[in-house]
């Protein structure tokens, strides 16, 4: 775990679910998750933002184009559309969202709209 | 006539041994056939040639009536044998107790107790004519269906079960002797007997398919009504030990005497308590409702056949009997309160279920309800407005036992939410129902009539709070009646989005349930006239006045409603038939898929909708309410009781 | 399928302003469950960032949702000023708070009349859209719009309220807050909105925490946290207490919102004694580049901008999370187990705002 | 258990005073002066740069050097302001009267008297009009 | 003589609008703006409803439901498109979920500018929908007596 | 006598939509200015209907529009008999057979917000069912007459016997009339969960039947009202119509100042009134006929 900047860590895959439970035993409350593919970068980032009172902290994990990232769903149930979100709009593969609408969330024409086809 | 009436007694329970012994199920239809054709013919005829004589009640003798005391002296000990036996070996002891104590007192005052009166054993009036019809026309229908219904029952549905259907048939026919015995006897000793015939036989008919429900059932059937025996073995001892007489017309003529002979006038209603216990637990009022519950583990003929022509009819016109001698006392108070209360509580029950039977049940239990209450009251009203539910209710009810027994054979469902657009699966089927439905609760059918005289007649009652209880019942007790009736009318009623298939429903089963619907509306357009030449003189002949009970205006009202009920909407229907309209989807809020039965739904698939009624089970369902009415009529009953006996004594 | 009716409800129905679709099994009228979806709204503004510069995204911003239109925008300003190192004048930032306080009282008035229509109280509905058409008046008169106001820019605000006017406003609340006393008091104690409102659709502290319940929603639960405390803008100035309500139900949400219309008055009477003179925005030069989080509290709760620059004119990611979409996981739970009667109440008390959840 | 019908008081109150609502369109409207209804232009002052066009978020402004126009589809603005901001002549304003709705979605085109080379100085003659009556159809 | 027009009964349906518009519809029915002046009420049905009153652009999700609630009004019947989103789009046009103004799927009677629309433009806009609507309704009697 | 009662009803069938209508017209008027809007012309409700009936004819089940004819015709059935002096229990059962036409109307379609709502308008006649008997058993008790002719003809006003049964009405009325806190099944507004409930899938001319037999239904309630205060004296009818008015007003403020109940409540409520008020008015009738 790496502070970039204030209140933003990075984390990495294997820390990500300990972070969680962590944070879900000490009654924090998860504010979002953020999916983002810079172009510059080429890959996504992904940003769990959690808050308890006024603390605030934001982990961030680096997911290469083809990567998958394990679901919180099961500890955070309201993670569930975020999730989904992540997987429909920016093609983020994500594992056993506990319910998974299947691209279904947003019925929306375009595939992925955030990455460019000749992207993914 | 006295021929006749013995033919009409005896002939059935002779003819019952015909189905029981032949195996071969074409040549058994046939004789079940015949038999019912002749008990319907038998009692039409003898209804008929009373009614050409005169219609002047009579007293009579069957020929060896010595010969016939003893037999019935050696089948009361037979029964009592076999239910302890059966008791036994059903490892329910406790229940052969009550029919050991009843019958052993019985044939004691018989064979040891004083000497009674002597009279004639048999009686036919206007009350007896009614109810040799009801016996003889719905009770045969419902044999004819029977033949059926059964076979389709074993062949094609319950392969498990073992084949009993020669018994089962032999059972109708003794139900129909017993019944016909019932009503015609003077003798509360053969009343007695014919009495228990019909308790052991709708306990055998509870168990006929012998799982465990229906024998549990099936006792419960038992116990309960043999409870109700022992009221009437009470009623016997009383009679034999204070007055030296157990006739029946006689004990009720003491009662009304006593009113105004200053005579202790308590002690001459004790046997009448007695009396109307006994009828209110076979007319299944609360607290006794449970056995005609659980009664409906039986295959469905004999269900109709014990809610609509027998068994609970047996209760009812025991208190019709009786009902003169109720008039404005503490017995009458009681039978009138159970029946208000029951008529009010059984109708929020049968809100709370969605199985077709289930509401049927509840539904005879709420109406038999009513007609207690009626009787309880004792006016000419109510019983004019009695015998008409009564009538009523025999038909509707056998024709909607008839119907949900074929919709069941037919799709697999008696759950009333299944019954969704019935109209336009099987519309033969939907229209029985309705028109069955229709009978039960409709203006100006039955209900309506008979809550109008009820209505009236219980303002007019002298008790206070009896009164005031008994229309608050009656007001609150029509609502919830309309409720469920409505509900159910309107599943048939809806559109239906399922495949046709096809109506697996046998010809006999459907030519039983076409003479019901015939009877059906005949007895409503030919209601001013059942009123005026069969009402009048039976209430003249119990009452010895004849007052119009419903005055000629507003029997043309309800004739009026009544067409209209009818005719109105047929009117509409041809009226609006070549109306040009555009089809359009129904509104779903934009999620309709196209079809009025699918809507898009929150993943963003088709998804098929599914009504349904209201069933408001935390108000009125059955966890909820069944234990509190128990108590609460339980209540009613043992305080009146005490009040009546502890008076006497 | 037994004595459970599966039937839908919505996306068009009049009692919910906004499309939103519930799939419901009910018995009787019991909801036993309650699967919502999203997505009739969806536009997908947030990949607008592609196609237009940073400055006019300010003008998308304000239209994420026409309610709390002024904190969007200014969200998003904060964020861009945050990467860009920008410092707001000072006048600037009472400005935005005193519009601030001005959108949550508008929109809360607007929540208390669609709340009394959801339960049927029309004259209620009718008299709190009065109320507020007062505070649209002011808008307009001081932005120029009545729901969309344009008036926030990077590095301050394009429009001043000169003192009078502010003076005039100040007056005007005082006189409603009369009026907003009496209408509110309704809410409060009336029996049959109580009957409406007392006990139904709980969420517990707990749950408001598992669920990520933000804003009133998460008040009403007994959770004291609202933004403001963090002290953007010009809150750190100013004195107030978080309103917070331990009954957990609608009753609940109900009395933390109308608490906080009175905060909003005072909020603004002391910002108009604060405000100082100065200049209303900075010019800003240059190109974004970096990351920004800024969290404003909206009327509906704690909003997310997330800001990305990479140095173009065009941001690499421009995210917004806002209140209504964190609610939706605890509007599920509260449905479970309410009545049909109560969906539209339920639904109306996370006080939603689906075109921001579906941007 | 609450109060019996509290509001009573507050609806008899309002049903024997006057009622709020407005009189609008039997009286027209008098907007606040900082309305934003509907973009203007000086055409005197504009020089065709394109600017307003290029900033317009939604892309309501079309500018034609060659044809010198300035075109505007009213239907399609949304009064952000952004435009007014950045025209470097400051030739744009935003006035109050609103777009009068219609059947179609027209657009509304001013030529611009601007010569490339030499500065116009003509003095305003008609503009005035656009000012007071919003939009008229074009074909 | 026809009074249809003194009863234009509405139906608003939210589209992909950012609310914006839709609290100015709403505003027009309260005490302010008042438009049940002019026999205006707000049914929520479509089969009650005489004009269609669509704010926000259609996009992929919305185009189904507007269509069919348009389908399910009965003649005659009025569309009015209520602020620049319904009339073209508006500022979300390039979005990709977005598939353009109203027009896009069904026909639009009268096109309401404005973003917001104010109070003021919706009753103009209502007013000339009533007129429209009269017209339609003379229209389809006259189609009728003529089949 | 006869050409009286004739006369009445041939009045009731003629006027009765006019004169409500126009009630109604004022309602919105009344309703509008407590809200502080001016509100529509009281000509509204007519324009309205006038417009249902011009509109083109859709729908989602033809047997729809004959139940509703039939519905239309059972209430003006009651009514007549109601008018013409008849029984007025038989008044109170023709109009449930008359709601059960409607019911079935409206689940005919198989639509979810029509069905949602009919469940609670079943609810509503159960709720209202009872006391409306019992206003027939007050009268009965009262005057010894379920004839509305007879009732009429007596020398003190019902209403001085039967003060908890108006009270019952009174209150049930506001269910009948589909006014706040009780219009769960239809409501005037549609803002509500479940639409239009009832008469949802209603269009067009079936939406004005259904108005019409509204308004046909309202009259004969508002009818009863007057009975209470009739008798045999003329000046009585001055009374009745006062009450009636008083009675209308007091169902548009109630309607103004409530919230929609659910109807667990409501049925609570109404049934809890009848059993309270009317309830122990009878007990106390009856103790004093002894
Ligand atoms: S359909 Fe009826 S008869 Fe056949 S198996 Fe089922 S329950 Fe038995
Ligand atoms: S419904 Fe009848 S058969 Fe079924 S369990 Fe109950 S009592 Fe037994
Ligand atoms: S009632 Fe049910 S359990 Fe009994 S025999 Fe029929 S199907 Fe079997
Ligand atoms: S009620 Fe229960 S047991 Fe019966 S079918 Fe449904 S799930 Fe099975
Ligand atoms: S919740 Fe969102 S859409 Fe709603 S008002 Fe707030 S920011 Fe706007
Ligand atoms: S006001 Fe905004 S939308 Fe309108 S033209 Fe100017 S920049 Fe474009
Ligand atoms: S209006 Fe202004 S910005 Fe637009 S072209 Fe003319 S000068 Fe340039
Ligand atoms: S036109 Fe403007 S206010 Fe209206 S919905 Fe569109 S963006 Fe919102």
């Amino acid at each position: 775990m790496q502070e970039i900047k204030k209140d933003m860590y990075l984390i990495d895959k294997a820390e990500l679910l300990q972070v969680i439970m962590e944070k879900k035993n000490a009654l924090w409350r998860l504010c979002q998750i953020c999916c983002s593919f810079p172009k510059a970068e080429n890959h996504y980032e992904v940003t769990y933002s959690f808050a308890n009172g006024y603390d605030f902290a934001n982990y961030r994990l680096i997911v290469e184009k083809d990567e998958d990232v394990p679901s919180i769903s099961r500890v955070y149930k309201s993670a569930i559309y975020y999730e989904n979100e992540m997987h429909e709009l920016w093609g983020l593969n994500v594992e056993n969202i506990k319910v998974d609408l299947h691209d279904k969330l947003y019925r929306i024409d375009v595939e992925t709209p955030f990455i460019e086809k000749e992207d993914k | 006539m006295e021929m006749l009436v013995t033919a009409l007694i005896c002939l059935p329970f002779l003819w019952a041994i015909l189905p029981a012994v032949i195996h071969n199920s074409k040549c058994r239809a046939f004789f079940v056939y015949l038999g019912c054709g002749i008990v319907i013919a038998l009692s039409v005829f003898t209804a008929v040639k009373w009614y050409l004589a005169g219609g002047q009640a009579m007293d009579f003798d069957l020929p060896y009536k010595e010969a016939f005391d003893h037999v019935i002296l050696v089948g009361d000990i037979f029964l009592m044998c076999l239910i302890t036996y059966l008791s036994f070996k059903y490892k329910k002891g406790v229940i052969s107790l009550l029919a050991i104590v009843q019958t052993v007192l019985v044939a004691a005052l018989e064979l040891f107790g004083p000497k009674v009166k002597e009279l004639p054993a048999l009686h036919f009036d206007w009350l007896t004519f009614v109810m040799i019809l009801i016996i003889g026309v719905v009770g045969s229908l419902i044999g004819i269906y029977a033949v059926g219904y059964m076979h389709g029952y074993h062949i094609h549905h319950h392969k498990e079960l073992t084949d009993r259907r020669s018994f089962f048939l032999a059972m109708i026919f003794v139900f129909f002797g017993a019944m016909f015995g019932l009503v015609f006897s003077q003798s509360l000793i053969w009343l007695y007997f014919f009495w228990e015939i019909t308790s052991v036989t709708s306990f055998l008919l509870i168990g006929y398919t012998r799982t465990d429900e229906a024998i549990n059932n099936s006792f419960k059937a038992l116990w309960m009504n043999l409870l109700g025996g022992c009221g009437i073995a009470a009623a016997i001892a009383i009679g034999v030990l204070l007055y030296q007489n157990v006739n029946l017309y006689d004990m009720i003529k003491i009662a009304i005497l006593s009113k105004y002979m200053g005579i202790s006038t308590t002690l001459c209603l004790v046997p009448i308590a007695c009396l109307a216990f006994a009828a209110l637990t076979k007319s299944a009022q609360f607290p006794f409702s449970g056995w005609l519950l659980g009664a409906m583990v039986a295959p469905t003929p004999s269900s109709a056949l014990l809610h609509s022509a027998t068994m609970v009819k047996a209760g009812v016109y025991l208190l019709i009997r009786i009902s003169v001698a109720m008039a404005d006392n503490y017995v009458g108070n009681m039978v009138a309160l159970v029946g208000g209360f029951t008529f009010l509580a059984a109708s929020c029950l049968a809100i709370s279920v969605s199985d077709g039977k289930k509401v049927l049940a509840y539904s005879t239990i709420s109406n038999l309800g009513l007609i207690v209450a009626c009787t309880g009251c004792g006016y000419e009203e109510t019983i004019w407005a009695a015998v008409f539910l009564v009538i009523f209710h025999a038909v509707s009810k056998s024709m909607l036992f008839q119907c949900v027994g074929a919709i069941e054979n037919t799709t697999g469902s008696r759950d009333v939410e299944d019954m969704q657009g019935l109209i336009s699966l099987f519309p033969k089927l939907a229209v029985v129902l309705m028109i069955g439905i229709a009978g039960m609760f409709l203006a100006p059918f039955g209900m309506l009539i008979s809550k109008w005289a009820a209505l009236k007649a219980f303002i007019d009652t002298t008790s206070v709070y009896v009164s005031t209880l008994m229309v608050l019942f009656i007001c609150f007790g029509s609502a919830t009646t309309m409720f469920y009736w409505t509900k159910w009318l309107s599943k048939i009623l809806g559109a239906s989005g399922k495949e046709k298939s096809r109506d697996l429903t046998k010809k006999n089963e459907y030519i039983s349930m076409f003479f019901h619907a015939i009877m059906m509306v005949a007895l409503i357009l030919g209601f001013p006239w059942l009123s005026s030449h069969v009402l009048k003189p039976m209430s003249n002949e119990m009452f010895g006045t004849d007052v119009q009970v419903i005055s000629y205006q507003n029997i043309i009202i309800m004739i009026v409603l009544l067409v209209g009920v009818f005719v109105i909407p047929a009117i509409n229907y041809v009226l609006t038939k070549n109306t040009k309209a555009k089809q359009v989807i129904t509104y779903m809020g934009g999620a309709n898929c196209g079809d009025n039965f699918n809507f898009v739904s929150s993943t963003g698939d088709p998804k098929e909708m599914h009504i349904s009624n209201f069933y408001m089970e935390d108000i009125m369902g059955e966890k909820k309410l069944f234990t509190p009415a128990i108590m609460v009529s339980t209540v009613i009953i043992i305080v009146y009781m005490i009040i009546v006996i502890g008076g006497a004594f | 399928m037994g004595k459970r009716s599966i039937v839908p409800y919505g996306p068009q129905h009049p009692v919910l302003p906004e499309p939103i679709h519930l799939d419901l099994v009910l018995e009787d009228e019991k909801v036993l469950a309650a699967i919502p979806s999203i997505g009739f709204i969806h536009r997908g503004l947030e990949s607008l960032t592609s196609k237009k510069d940073f400055n006019e995204m300010v003008y998308v911003a304000e239209r994420i949702c026409g309610i709390c239109s002024y904190m969007h925008g200014m969200g998003y300003c904060m964020a861009l000023e945050d990467i860009m190192n920008v410092e707001v004048p000072r006048r600037a930032d009472y400005l935005r708070t005193i519009w601030c306080e001005m959108s949550r009282l508008h929109s809360h008035l607007l929540w208390l009349g669609l709340l009394a229509d959801g339960f049927g109280f029309e004259s209620l509905f009718m008299h709190s859209w009065r109320l507020r058409e007062n505070i649209l008046d002011m808008f307009e008169a001081s932005t120029g719009g009545r729901v969309i106001f344009s008036v926030n820019t990077i590095g301050g605000v394009l429009k001043d309220m000169p003192n009078d006017m502010l003076k005039e406003f100040v007056k005007k609340l005082d006189d409603m807050e009369k009026e907003i006393r009496e209408t509110t008091s309704i809410f409060l104690n009336d029996y049959t909105v109580k009957s409406r409102l007392v006990g139904v659709g709980i969420l517990t502290g707990e749950d408001a925490i598992r669920r990520g319940a933000v804003g009133p929603m998460m008040r009403a639960s007994g959770i004291s946290v609202d933004m403001r405390k963090n002290g953007y803008a010009a809150y750190n100035d100013i004195d107030f207490d978080v309103i917070t309500s331990n009954n957990c139900d609608s009753y609940a949400r109900c009395e933390v919102r109308i608490g906080e219309i009175f905060q909003s008055i005072d909020i603004i009477r002391q910002a108009v004694a604060k405000i100082p003179d100065t200049e209303i925005n900075t010019k800003v030069t240059g190109m974004p580049n970096g990351e920004s989080i800024i969290r404003v509290e909206q009327p509906r709760g704690e909003a997310f901008y997330h800001v990305r620059a990479n140095g173009t004119k065009f941001l690499d990611r421009f995210r917004v999370r806002t209140p209504t979409f964190a609610n939706i996981p605890a509007l599920t739970q509260t449905l479970q187990g309410c009545q049909y009667g109560d969906v539209p109440l339920l639904v109306l008390t996370i006080d939603p705002c689906i075109s921001c959840t579906e941007r | 258990m609450g109060q019996f019908l509290p509001f009573t008081k507050q609806v008899l109150k309002n049903l024997f005073s006057e009622p709020a609502t407005t009189q609008y369109p039997f009286v027209p409207k008098e907007y606040p002066e900082r309305t934003r209804g509907h973009v203007d232009i000086n055409k005197d002052q504009c020089i065709l740069c394109g600017m307003c066009m290029r900033s317009c978020p939604p892309g309501a402004i079309k500018v034609d050097r060659a044809g010198k126009t300035w075109t505007i589809n009213r239907f399609d603005c949304i009064q952000c302001g952004y435009c007014v901001e950045k025209c470097p002549k400051k030739c744009l304003s935003i006035t109050p009267g609103y777009q009068e709705p219609g059947p179609e979605k027209f657009t509304y085109s001013v030529e611009v008297p601007y010569e490339p080379p030499k500065p116009a100085a003509k003095p305003a003659a008609a503009p005035a009009a656009n000012a007071a009556a919003p939009a008229q159809p074009q074909a | 003589m026809s009074t249809i027009h003194k009863s234009p009964w509405l139906l608003h349906y939210d589209g992909s609008s950012c609310n914006g518009c839709d609290i100015e519809v709403l505003a027009c029915t309260t005490p302010v703006y008042d438009v049940e002046r002019f026999g205006v009420i707000n049914t929520g049905n479509p089969m009650h409803a005489d004009i269609f009153l669509i704010t926000g652009g259609i996009n992929s999700q919305n185009e189904a439901v507007v269509k069919q609630i348009y389908e399910q009004m009965p003649q005659p019947k009025v569309v009015i498109a209520v602020g620049t989103c319904a009339c073209t789009g508006g500022i979300f046009k390039e979005c990709y979920n977005i598939k353009g103004g109203a027009d896009t799927v069904i026909p639009v009677d009268i096109y309401v500018p404005g973003c917001a629309a104010r109070p003021e433009s919706i009753i103009d806009g209502v007013v000339k929908g009533v007129a429209l609507f009269q017209e339609k309704a003379a229209a389809l009697k006259a189609s009728e007596k003529a089949n | 006598m006869v050409t009286e009662r004739i006369i009445s009803a041939v009045l009731y069938v003629l006027l009765a939509p006019f004169v409500i209508g126009l009630l109604d017209g004022f309602d919105r008027k009344i309703s509008a200015r407590m809200q502080g809007r001016r509100g529509p012309s009281v000509l509204q409700p007519f324009f309205d209907l006038k417009k249902l009936f011009e509109k083109e004819f859709l729908t989602a089940n033809k047997a729809q529009l004959f139940m509703i004819r039939s519905y239309l015709v059972f209430i003006v059935l009651s009514g007549v008999l109601f008018f013409g002096g008849f029984d007025i229990l038989l008044v109170v059962f023709s109009l449930s057979t008359a709601a059960m036409f409607l019911i079935l109307a409206s689940t005919s379609t198989h639509s979810p917000y029509s069905a949602q709502g009919t469940h609670r308008e079943l609810v509503q006649i159960m709720s209202c069912e009872p006391m409306e008997l019992l206003v027939a058993v007050g009268f009965y008790l009262a005057i010894g007459t379920f004839n509305v002719n007879e009732i009429v003809k007596t020398s003190i006003s019902p209403i001085a016997f039967l003060p908890g049964f108006f009270v019952g009405f009174v209150f049930i009325l506001t269910i009948k009339f589909r006014k706040s806190p009780f219009d769960i099944a239809t409501s005037h507004h549609a803002h509500q969960e479940v639409i239009k409930g009832v008469t949802s899938e209603m269009v067009g001319k079936e939406y004005g039947m259904v108005t019409l037999a509204e308004w046909y239904e309202n009259a004969i309630l508002l009818g009863i009202v007057g009975l209470f205060f009739l008798n045999s004296n003329p000046v009585s009818i001055v009374g009745a119509i006062i009450a009636i008015l008083v009675v209308w007003f007091l169902e548009i403020l109630i309607d103004n100042t409530s919230a929609r109940v659910k109807w667990q409540l409501m049925l609570k409520l109404a049934w809890g009134v009848t059993i309270v008020a009317a309830g122990m008015n009878l007990l106390l009738l009856e103790i004093i006929r002894g």
